[in-house]
């Protein structure tokens, strides 16, 4: 196993993009001129991404087993249940 | 090449030279662990019924002295007559104890971590001393919530359920430490719990012996995995929620107080998003070990199992999606309402499966009653009437009317006392030889069961009909209403039931202890049963296994044609056409 | 893709694999427990967004009461903690001791530098009268909620500290706890060299925690100081 | 003492008594079925010596159908209560000719409120009496739930009527009354250590009754 750094993620690249989207996602909040909810949406998918290169890549989710996978996404779809669910309780 | 790796781990497997300290007190043993979680639960179950003993006097005679009740403070009971305050606080911490303490930890404490080593054929749990903090934290979480039983004011009055803002507001309730040590104990039970939880799940997942494939685990396992899911995915929630009551309590947020903003129906939606899961960890890991006992004592292998494990998967996945069902009334959204109301009524279809699964499995069986077998056969039977009545509640215009009436608290005694304690009192006698190198007393245990078994249904079966007459939960005095007048010598009738069902606890409380010291020395598998733990000497000893058994096929050959001498064939014993099994540890390279 | 089956390799070591998933039990069990604190969150950052959405008042401007560049700055800080702590990994897995060291060092003290931000931010947030009950009576923020109750969301102060202070709390916490543990294998493991090209699962079970924690953070930041 | 529910009191109490009675037969059916099953199975299959258990994994036949008729059966109830509900409980049930009645519950009594001559809830002709609901017969009657503290429930029995009284949240529930008679209304959700005796009683007039009580009862209100 000689593998050497270049066989690893290039983590300095991943760390430059979290500091882009982060950076932009400051900005976005106080400088865009454009509507609330359009804000909203875009700063939620741009944290999203970040969140994502952090699970795939830091913590290696993009190279495991989809057993390994499958622990993680579990409780994804009950946490949107019972926000969701609870959330519809305003709209009727 | 596999069994070379796991026996390495534990070097001194029957050399056992630890102190009395790391022994029995801050033992990392799987079995040690278990068996302390069945002395503390046990204690609760107890403690939970003399609370439930004080509510039935009051219910029963509301308003004459209790016997016994001048031995309490005036404050909780003037003149032997059990106050208002008081008796709302017996609801309450009889429920928490029962469902926190004595049911959960007995099911989930004692026989996820007695079971799953031995059944699976593993030395300990991945985690042993992790597994350790999660006994010890149950422990505190034990002491806090029996502690606020004595501070002043005493513990809980908000039902085990809680609901704020009645729960977050002291001036309104009249409790505050009771409270405040109620969230505390359940913030540190939760993480007694996920501390377990992830033990078992990891436990099950690594270490299985060479040859006990996923289809070759026994229900019980089986059971237990999925719960531990559950548990480790619901009780966040509930520390969560718990974690939010306390701040509101304390360091003046507004999460559930409507007056400064915050939802009050957001408590309910918190606390069922846990609790329905919740239910099903009281009931699983019981269907689980009702299953392997139903198949010993029919002499059968287990009919449909794989749809037995389908089923549990389906009762624990469908689990997630039925909190509403408790709020019908709550003012939430009726469109919700209506698909809770469905998802509900669909959950009978797997439950079905198991109970006509079970039956199939005794047809054409060679039953043999022992005590184990007999509580099994009751468990079906009384688990059938508590879901049953469990669809009366799901429609949601019946529930309208049976909702917060006695009609929910006959539901809810059918499926934990029929369901959850009847399988305790058959898995109890049934690895108590593995326990403890003892047996139970099968005459006093058959005594206990038939006792048990007629008081338990008068107690709780007529509770239906007070339901039906409109007879509220968790009310002080019935006689209050002109209504209910009439019901009052049901009341007195259920009241004197229950006391003879307490009464006859006792016999199990002496048999236990009795036979802990004195009882009939056990053999090495004395009900004939297939699973790995049987092939250990009873007590197991300390690493349980020199070397990992060998699994050869699942653990319910009983009557297995292959076999002529006795009829059952044991999971790790190798018969001429077996093949040793492909190595199931991973390749690492 | 070459590229990604070399990688494949190195994620899985050579140390004493478990029989059964594959996966060795430390780094299960802490997906399990991370799978756990999902939910724990869940609870907390659903309330938040449950409470929010049922609010009919307005809801204060993030940047009328709280530092958000402070907190950006503090962001900014936790996610190159992460990346401190990838290296770290990535050092032990190549046998590189000294990178282990130095990386790690570099990732407790960013997590400290975080916990330590934040307290500044919690004492000048209280000071300047921002508290989980809402705006102090009397004080700066008070005053100005009165002036401008829609830029200060002055009817629904209360739900604002409520759970900003529970959320942020309790993402604090964890980061405390992250600090400690780190810490704790610091002195007990890595100065004295006890993780090796062979096995490292320590570090790799750290590090999955710590990346979780900074993963909060990110969507925490996201909804609670800039939406 | 009754063995069954309480006298039909309303236009709800039907439908509710008959899907509880199609329930009781469904889950009759199959406690019947299980119940008697085992008991057969108990004591023919009992333990004899020299008997061997057949030996057997399952049947997917027999699977499929116990697993078929329990999902056909639950799917058809829900459809068939969701009927109901909807008409009870739904976002448009409330009859818009129903007669207004505001009711604020706090530990540990109710408020009732009427609207008065004019029939509308919010003018100065309204008044407030404590812990006794007057309601007419024969017409639909919306009641307007608000809490002063912690949530407690509204629950007339003979009206198959339940709704819970949430701080914060305004909830209506409606109702039509058949039987003329005087009844209990009880506190269903615990609401603290009084909960017990928060209790009203409801009378249910004719309309010239009601009428006559009405000019009564506001005259007594205004002294
Ligand atoms: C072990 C615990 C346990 C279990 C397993 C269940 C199982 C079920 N429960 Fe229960 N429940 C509780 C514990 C449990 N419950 C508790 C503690 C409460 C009260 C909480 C409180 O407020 O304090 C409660 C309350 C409760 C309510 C709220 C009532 C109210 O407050 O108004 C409802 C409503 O839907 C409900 C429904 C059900 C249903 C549909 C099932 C189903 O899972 C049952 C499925 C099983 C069967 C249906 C039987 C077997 C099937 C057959 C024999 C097949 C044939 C059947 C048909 C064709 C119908 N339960
Ligand atoms: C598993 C759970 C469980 C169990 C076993 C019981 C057991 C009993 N329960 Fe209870 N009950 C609940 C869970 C349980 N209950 C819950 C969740 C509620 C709702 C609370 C709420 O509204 O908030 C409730 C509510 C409740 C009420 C409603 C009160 C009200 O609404 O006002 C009543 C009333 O009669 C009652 C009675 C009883 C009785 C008479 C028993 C009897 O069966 C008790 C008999 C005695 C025992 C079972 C103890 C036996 C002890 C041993 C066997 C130990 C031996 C020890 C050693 C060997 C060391 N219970
Ligand atoms: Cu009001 Cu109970
Ligand atoms: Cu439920």
């Amino acid at each position: 196993m000689e593998t050497t750094q270049h066989k690893l993620p290039n983590y300095m690249l991943i760390w430059l993009y979290l500091f882009v989207l982060t950076a932009a996602e400051v900005l976005f909040a106080f400088e865009m001129p454009i509507s609330q909810l359009a804000k909203i949406v875009c700063l939620l998918v741009l944290a999203v991404v970040k969140a994502l290169l952090v699970a795939l890549f830091f913590m290696h989710l993009k190279f495991e087993r989809w057993r390994l996978r499958v622990v993680f996404m579990i409780p994804l779809p009950l946490a949107a249940i019972l926000v969701l669910a609870v959330i519809t309780e305003k709209l009727w | 090449m596999t069994s070379v790796a796991a026996t390495t781990r534990v070097p001194h497997a029957h050399h056992d030279d630890r102190s009395f300290l790391r022994k029995y007190i801050f033992s990392t043993d799987h079995k040690i662990i278990g068996i302390q979680f069945l002395f503390v639960s046990l204690f609760f179950l107890l403690l939970g019924g003399v609370l439930a003993m004080q509510m039935r006097w009051q219910l029963g005679f509301p308003g004459k002295p209790m016997p016994g009740g001048g031995l309490l403070p005036e404050s909780m009971a003037a003149g032997g007559v059990i106050l208002p305050e008081y008796y709302v606080q017996l609801v309450s911490m009889h429920g928490t104890f029962m469902v926190f303490f004595a049911i959960m930890p007995l099911l989930v404490g004692v026989y996820a971590n007695f079971l799953i080593p031995l059944k699976i054929g593993a030395h300990d749990m991945a985690f042993p001393r992790i597994n350790m903090a999660s006994f010890w934290a149950a422990f505190a979480a034990g002491l806090l919530m029996f502690a606020s039983l004595f501070v002043p004011e005493g513990g809980i009055r908000s039902g085990w359920t809680n609901y704020a803002p009645l729960s977050a507001r002291p001036d309104l309730s009249g409790v505050t430490i009771g409270q405040l040590l109620w969230c505390v104990s359940i913030v540190v039970l939760g993480l007694s719990s996920v501390m377990g939880s992830v033990n078992y799940i990891t436990t099950i997942i690594n270490h299985r012996a060479p040859g006990m494939t996923w289809f070759r685990m026994p229900l019980s396992v089986w059971a237990l995995f999925i719960t531990a899911i559950l548990a480790v995915l619901a009780l966040p929630v509930l520390q969560g929620a718990a974690i939010l009551l306390l701040f509101d309590q304390t360091i003046g947020t507004h999460f559930f107080d409507p007056a400064a903003g915050g939802q009050a129906l957001l408590w309910q939606h918190l606390f069922w998003f846990f609790g329905h899961p919740e239910v099903y960890i009281l009931i699983l890991p019981a269907m689980g070990m009702v299953s392997d006992i139903v198949a010993n004592g029919s002499r059968k292998p287990i009919f449909g199992y794989h749809s037995m494990v389908f089923a549990i998967i389906a009762i624990a996945f469908l689990g997630w999606l039925v909190w509403g069902h408790h709020m019908f009334m709550s003012g939430m959204n009726p469109t919700l309402g209506s698909s809770f109301m469905v998802s509900t009524l669909v959950i009978a279809v797997p439950s079905a499966v198991k109970v006509f699964n079970w039956m199939g499995t005794m047809w054409r069986g060679n039953l043999r009653f022992h005590v184990p077998m007999l509580n099994a056969t009751a468990f079906v039977a009384m688990f059938v009437i508590g879901g049953l009545s469990g669809i009366y509640m799901a429609a949601t215009p019946v529930d309208m009317f049976i909702h917060d009436t006695y009609f929910i608290v006959a539901h809810l005694h059918y499926v934990l006392f029929g369901g959850s304690l009847f399988a305790l009192f058959a898995a109890i006698p049934y690895w108590f030889p593995k326990m403890f190198g003892r047996m139970m007393s099968e005459r006093w245990g058959k005594v206990h069961f038939w006792l048990t078994f007629v008081f338990y249904n008068l107690t709780f079966f007529p509770m239906h009909i007070l339901g039906n007459a409109g007879h509220m939960r968790r009310i002080y005095d019935p006689t209050q209403y002109d209504f209910l007048k009439p019901y009052q010598p049901m009341n007195e009738f259920i009241s004197i039931a229950a006391f003879l069902l307490f009464a006859t606890q006792l016999i199990f409380f002496v048999n236990f202890w009795y036979s802990l010291f004195k009882g009939e020395k056990a053999p090495q598998n004395p009900w004939e049963d297939n699973g790995l733990e049987w092939s250990l000497p009873s007590p197991a000893p300390h690493g349980n296994w020199e070397r990992v058994p060998t699994v050869y096929r699942g653990p319910y050959e009983f009557s297995s044609p292959e076999v002529s001498d006795r009829d059952y064939l044991p999971q790790h014993e190798k018969r001429p056409t077996d093949r040793e099994p492909a190595s199931t540890t991973a390749p690492s390279h | 893709m070459t590229h990604a089956t070399a990688t494949v390799d190195l994620m899985r070591p050579p140390f004493p694999a478990e029989p059964g998933s594959g996966v060795y039990s430390n780094k299960l069990g802490m997906w399990v427990f991370l799978a756990s604190d999902v939910m724990f969150f869940t609870a907390l950052i659903g309330t938040y967004i449950i409470l929010r959405f049922g609010v009919s008042q307005p809801w204060a401007h993030p940047n009328a009461v709280l530092n958000v560049p402070l907190t950006a700055f503090n962001t900014f800080l936790l996610i190159c903690s992460s990346v401190s702590m990838v290296k770290a990994f990535a050092a032990i897995s190549q046998g590189d001791q000294r990178g282990l060291k130095l990386w790690l060092l570099i990732t407790i003290l960013a997590g400290a530098s975080f916990v330590s931000v934040q307290v500044v931010e919690y004492i000048k947030l209280v000071g300047h009268g921002f508290t989980p009950a809402g705006f102090r009576e009397g004080s700066t923020l008070a005053e100005h909620a009165v002036s401008d109750p829609v830029k200060y969301g002055a009817a629904t102060a209360g739900l604002y500290g409520s759970t900003f202070f529970t959320m942020t709390g309790f993402h604090g916490f964890h980061v405390t706890c992250g600090v400690i543990s780190m810490t704790y294998l610091y002195f007990t493991k890595v100065l004295p060299g006890k993780y090796s090209r062979q096995d490292y699962r320590g570090i790799e079970t750290i590090g999955l925690y710590w990346h979780f924690v900074d993963l909060v953070w990110i969507i925490l930041f996201t909804i609670v100081y800039l939406i | 003492m009754h063995w069954w529910l309480p006298l039909k009191g309303s236009t709800f109490a039907g439908d509710i008594d008959g899907l509880f009675l199609a329930i009781l037969i469904i889950t009759g059916i199959a406690f019947v079925v299980v119940e008697a099953g085992l008991i057969w199975f108990v004591i023919k299959y009992r333990q004899r010596p020299g008997r061997k258990a057949f030996y057997t994994h399952g049947n997917t036949r027999a699977e499929v159908i116990w697993t078929t008729i329990p999902a056909v059966t639950m799917v058809a109830l829900g459809l068939i209560s969701n009927h109901y509900w909807v008409r009870i409980k739904g976002r448009n049930s409330v009859p818009a000719n129903a007669y207004p009645i505001a009711i604020h519950a706090k530990q540990f009594e109710w408020q009732v409120t009427y609207p008065g001559a004019d029939g509308q809830l919010g003018t100065p002709d309204d008044f407030t009496v404590r812990n006794q609901l007057h309601v007419p017969v024969g017409r639909p009657v919306v009641v307007h739930l608000s809490s002063e503290d912690v949530i407690h429930s509204f629950f007339v029995p003979v009206f198959r009527v339940k709704q819970d009284a949430v701080p914060g949240m305004d909830i209506k529930a409606w109702f039509q009354a058949t039987v003329p008679g005087q009844y209990e209304l009880g506190c269903a959700e615990l609401c603290g250590m009084g909960h017990y005796r928060m209790r009203a009683q409801v009378f249910v007039h004719t309309p010239e009754e009601y009428d006559a009580w009405m000019k009564q009862a506001a005259q007594e209100a205004k002294q």
